[in-house]
């Protein structure tokens, strides 16, 4: 994919004059979320950094980030956030023919459709590639059998990034597809996966004999490792909270909720406005440090020695997250800057969230007893205790990205993988004696 | 001091985690934590009437079986391992410790025989300010009413506090802090339990208004018996914390030989095989401290303020590391409340504040070090 | 605040980079460490007349290039990439900025060209213990004598201060900590080599016993001054800790996949990959906190107190992780003298140290965290 | 090997007296050292829990314990500490035949014979398997021609555990030879090699067409590596500190030094009394926290919280290496304990050593960039930094203990060693091209 700009807007004065104007003649709180939306879409403004070929303004990180600074100042709602934009949308850009760009992007861009990831299952953790999850040809279309795990937005979502295996008789990594899988269908039944904090904010999602059209392929038949690297390397980038760029507000997405794209501009903002963000990675589940810190004075624990040093330490690593994700995003040129130096992002994010356990354990000393409505900040403290285990778990575990940034950052030799070239049929999977 | 148990007390810990396995299986384990009591009535009574645990290691006088620390140990190590939802670390190890070391003898002679055959569940109420676990900055105040005492204040972290038919608090008495016994039907009390991070552990806050307590020992007592009592219990909690890093490097092992990821189990992986034997260094030196402190306690060693607050330091760490790498090494499947994984978790996280943080203890134990003459 | 370097940036780290491979090879730097010197008088005058080195921050009124700290930055990040065994930070980063900070303009114009042409030799003599690197503590006292002073007291830790032929001093006057400065050959001035783990950077202790002194600034300064130089020199001590570090994740890296075990490269086990990977981590990170700091204290805003001592902490162990790991990965022959590894380990242990240790620094972060209304 | 026992030796009581009567009869401040060890061990308490077929009582960890507090009371010197004793003598005893047992033990234990080890290659560290040295057959003899480096002791060393290659045609484990090699022929050169402390404890070897007999293959021809493993473990079990069990002097040895063994035994006592530890592990470069302490106090550093955690940190850290050893001895029955668990000693090792330089670094602050005379604590705190990084390389690095511990203690399984199969002379060795 050749990433095409706009070619006037070489300049942050250039995009701020171009935003007003786009603003001035289409931004209105009464017309419809829906109205602004399409309206967004069409002009390139929706996704700026995206190439002018579909749906951008080829505009750099630098660039792209005056233009959200000026929706930011009137609040203008942006596209969804979530999995549709951050993950599906790159990856049809970059893989999908232009049929499927037109079919899947825009309707993401608008709300219209919302999407979810069916990737991991029970066998296939860190090692993706040995997913046993099947789609069989019938006709133009594909049967799916088999299990997915920590989907997250399962219940909410139209339509699932698939990998399921289309050949069982090569190595591993060549006998995977990746599909557009629409989720509304019989074969397909959702559950709620109920994870140690306690939510289930994941499902587990059971195939039985659910279809795909064969014309729903993004990439390459039995190529699917590698769109699905495209999608994995966008992962890690908002793990890493290196996805910053954004609305200040975002617009809800899915078929069932269309209903809420018909009220007013206005009233979506005020609605909305001061409370979600737009960003759509996992750093919202770590505490602020401030809410913290202003504990630890209220209680007198901001005379204690190892509090303190535990304060040093949380804000030093919080700081440099924020700072390697803008030096990273100033390195970056128009459409480049998703590599895999966002594992490293992705690695601080696991150090960035253990830091705010210890430092918020040292402040509340003996009340980390304590939980939910009896716990220290409304159980926020027994909240990031408890979510603090995952990020270096999910999205490619510490020891995934430690591989990554290994041997593709510093080019150091691979490990030898034993499975790499044994046909999937062969191979032992997670804690099963057959992969098949 | 030699440093391995001898036959009898393995023999013990082989009945005790037998009657574990069969009495506090996960499935055991995840029923009583939904529920407010989080003990069994019925295992409580078994416990005390077929092994004798809960008198084990109190005064023959008294009802128990006089066995000494290393017993307690042996036991608490086994609760530990198997999460145990029960009473026992606030009847046995707090109050009844503390009864024992307030030399009272009235009070024992009423008090402890319910606690060693489980008819009384006791607790210790003491804790005030979340980072503070001595009595030094106590508020709740005991006043001098007709032949006994009346209370007012609060206490929080009560280890049990909503069930325990006898409590012990500390109050300040004219003669400074005190130890004092309350009926938990005692008028002017109001227990609440709390949400605690540790389902398997159940808290709850007191208030006493005007409520009337009996003397422990003398007015003035508190200090010493709290000093005395914690030391041992800052040793026992250790021992839980080993029992229970012991499990999670188990489960991890177990998990890294069976789970395959790339063609291999992931055990044969230097990242996962190397946090294991890091994982097995630091249970077992935990376990040193714990074992060496226990036998210190039970030698009576001048060592002992020194090597208690060493080994809670030390345990807490290395099970909190523990608890922490077995859901790493399970990745996705530990991260799931359905696995065990998260229950050590949230115990380790709990175990590690609960009677004074590593960094408490280690300045507990610099303060001693530097107050000796030479190290 | 821009988070990249400009093109006359780039090019400025380029040719110092290519002039210090020229100049400060492995060979040059194990030849300058093994004399008491430590410095190569003809490469300090190439420095300066070809590179301009010395001068380049320092105002042009006084003889200097009058660049600004970013440039400053990246000077100093790349002799710590090369060890150099030089004069610079005594004479350019703390002495120069003493001076600049002193805002007196007289002893600047009769001081500055000197130290920019690298005809002089400056250093900065503060520190009287070695846990305090502030003037608040100091004992060196300053007497009124003529139209001058005289100076009696003791400093150690004085980078260079035995080379030096300038030496900025601070002592206490009535007016409070002031700063002087003394020339090398004056009266009553006895300095001494001292013996120093990073042997490329030399160290020296001074007695001063009615040492004539000329004051800079005004009687009561020196807090001032020096807490402005420090803050400075901080930063540009954790940029030279980037560059060093830096340097040991390249050696690491190019070992890892030199080196055969098992028949295979040691970088493709993870027990090195992991560790090589985690090095480039904490290198960048560290990058990130030098080069904030810098931008803060060129740009001069509110945050520099607050990131400097951030940077020196976080580099401090970042570079001594660095230079610990890359000798474990390197095994036996990077514990030989003859490699380098040791010289990078040498300068880490000893500038993690060195204006403060990290546990020092993230107190003075903790301090201005906690001092702000909100966080 | 099976370990026999002496009958009479069953308890504590027993031992006390058996020690009292053999020092009453044959302990004398007069007679010469050499006498004493002679007598020594043919009693067999030279080393007592070694087997009484070979030179020893065939006692229990707890109850040589006993018999070395007998022996302690009156100062009696024991035999040689190095590692003659600690290395040798335990391999030759399990692997030698008998002759070699006559040959080799005895010279060891009466200090006639020092050894050192010629194990590790410039390219043969972590995989000592590798290692390049040639023995070739000559009539009755073995040529040798090689390389060893990190040789302890090498220059008053009159003999050598050696590895070499006898066989380049089978993989790399199953052509190694053991052999006991005499060190001081034409064919040998010792250079010392210069550590980043400064010191040249230690040295290169290299042999041109040096020799040795036939007769001195330690166990099988070939089966070197088994015989070595006997030798690493024991060195293990001494570098984590685990070899306490001694008398509390030890007697000189070599060839070099005959007339030390002279004088009479009250003289040696009074020379080194209070002075050498019996101990030949590396515990004694560590820093004794005693003298740290003092120093914090006497110069106000014990009122820093930080210096303050970090002696509490040493301290526990330093007692967990004694306690773990006492608990490893507690359980070990005579003639046993040592196995893959000294790895735990071991890696415990590098730990404290660690933590021994934070805490002194802690404490003397800005003086840390101070060296030799002019450093704190005389230069004791620069040689520990310097010492540091040693103790996770030398016998065997922190990777390669974490290596033993998961795979020999804990039973996961090994990762795959390509090499392991291949003929030794087609195998790619250290940064060279190929293994010959």
């Amino acid at each position: 994919m050749t990433t095409t700009a706009d070619a006037a807007l070489t300049n942050a004065g250039a995009v701020r004059d171009a935003v007003r104007a786009f603003l001035d003649e289409n931004f209105d709180r009464d017309i419809s979320l829906r109205t602004w939306l399409s309206r967004l879409v069409d002009s390139g403004w929706a996704s700026p950094q995206w190439s002018t070929d579909w749906f951008g303004k080829g505009l750099s990180a630098d660039l792209a980030a005056v233009a959200f600074d000026e929706f930011r100042k009137v609040k203008a709602p942006g596209p969804p956030a979530g999995l549709g934009r951050m993950l599906a949308a790159p990856t049809i850009i970059a893989h999908g023919s232009d049929e499927q760009k037109q079919q899947f992007v825009r309707r993401i861009l608008t709300g219209e459709d919302a999407w979810c990831q069916l990737f991991s299952e029970p066998g296939a953790g860190s090692d993706l590639a040995s997913l046993q999850t099947r789609a069989e040809l019938d006709g133009d279309e594909y049967v799916v059998n088999g299990q997915k795990v920590w989907t997250s937005g399962a219940l909410g979502a139209d339509l699932g990034m698939l990998l399921a295996r289309t050949d069982v008789d090569v190595p591993k990594h060549r006998g995977i597809s990746y599909f557009a899988f629409e989720m509304d269908q019989p074969g397909v039944e959702v559950r709620p996966l109920k994870q140690i904090t306690g939510d289930a904010s994941f499902a587990e999602v059971f195939f039985t004999d659910a279809r795909v059209p064969a014309a729903n392929v993004i990439g390459e038949l039995n190529g699917g490792w590698g769109t699905a690297m495209t999608t994995l390397m966008n992962e890690r980038v908002g793990l890493g909270a290196g996805a910053g760029l954004n609305f200040p507000i975002s617009a809800p997405a899915g078929r069932k909720i269309q209903d809420q794209l018909e009220v007013s501009v206005g009233d979506y903002i005020d609605k909305v406005s001061g409370g979600r963000s737009a960003q759509a990675g996992s750093a919202g589940r770590n505490m602020g440090l401030g809410a913290l810190v202003a504990y630890a004075k209220k209680n007198g624990r901001d005379k204690d020695p190892g509090v303190r040093d535990q304060i040093a330490r949380a804000y030093t690593l919080n700081q440099l997250l924020a700072w390697n994700g803008l030096r990273a995003k100033a390195a970056a040129k128009a459409g480049k800057g998703l590599g895999p130096e966002a594992s490293l992002g992705k690695l601080m994010m696991s150090h960035v969230t253990r830091q705010n356990r210890e430092t918020a354990l040292a402040i509340v000393a003996g009340d980390a007893m304590l939980a939910g409505k009896d716990g220290p900040l409304g159980g926020s403290v027994a909240s990031q205790v408890l979510f603090t285990p995952a990020p270096s778990i999910y999205g490619g575990s510490d020891q995934v990205q430690r591989n990554i940034i290994g041997e593709r950052v510093l080019g150091l030799p691979k490990d030898p993988d034993i499975s790499r070239d044994v046909p999937f049929r062969d191979l032992k999977v997670g804690t099963q004696s057959k992969a098949n | 001091m030699s440093m391995a148990f001898n036959e009898e007390q393995d023999e013990l810990r082989k009945s005790v985690r037998r009657f574990l396995e069969q009495k506090s299986s996960s499935a055991d384990v995840r029923r009583l934590m939904e529920t407010d009591e989080g003990y069994d009535p019925a295992v409580w009574q078994q416990m005390a009437e077929q092994l004798g645990l809960q008198g084990l290691a109190l005064p023959e006088e008294h009802g128990g079986s006089g066995f000494g620390f290393l017993e307690q140990i042996v036991v608490v190590e086994e609760m530990g391992r198997a999460l145990l939802g029960a009473p026992y670390f606030s009847s046995v190890v707090l109050a009844g410790t503390a009864l024992v070391e307030s030399g009272d003898d009235a009070a024992q002679k009423d008090l402890l025989p319910g606690i060693a055959d489980g008819s009384t569940i006791a607790t210790l109420a003491w804790v005030e300010n979340p980072s503070d676990w001595t009595v030094n900055g106590i508020s709740a105040t005991a006043k001098r009413s007709g032949d006994g005492y009346t209370i007012d204040g609060k206490k929080t972290l009560v280890l049990d506090g909503h069930t325990a038919s006898l409590i012990l608090v500390v109050a300040k008495a004219d003669g400074g802090p005190s130890l004092f016994a309350i009926d938990a039907s005692a008028a002017g009390l109001t227990r609440k339990k709390l949400d605690s991070l540790d389902m398997t552990r159940k808290l709850a806050s007191l208030e006493l208004s005007g409520t009337p307590a009996r003397l422990i020992g003398s007015e003035g007592d508190a200090a010493g018996i709290m000093e005395r009592t914690l030391r041992l219990a800052i040793v026992a909690l250790a021992a839980e914390q080993v029992g229970a890093a012991q499990k999670c490097l188990e489960m991890s092992t177990e998990y890294a030989k069976l789970r395959v990821q790339f063609g291999r189990p992931i055990g044969s992986f230097q990242a996962i095989k190397h946090k294991c034997a890091d994982m097995l260094l630091e249970v077992e030196s935990a376990r040193s401290a714990a074992y060496y402190a226990a036998w210190a306690a039970a030698d009576g060693t001048d060592e002992l303020p020194v090597v208690a607050s060493l080994a809670k330091a030390y345990c807490s760490d290395a099970f909190a590391s523990a608890a922490t790498e077995n859901i790493q090494i399970h990745g996705g499947i530990g991260f799931t409340w359905e696995h065990d994984a998260h229950l050590y978790y949230r115990r380790a996280k709990s175990s590690e504040q609960f009677l004074g943080s590593a960094t408490t203890h280690r300045e507990l134990l610099a303060q001693q070090l530097l107050a000796a003459e030479s190290v």
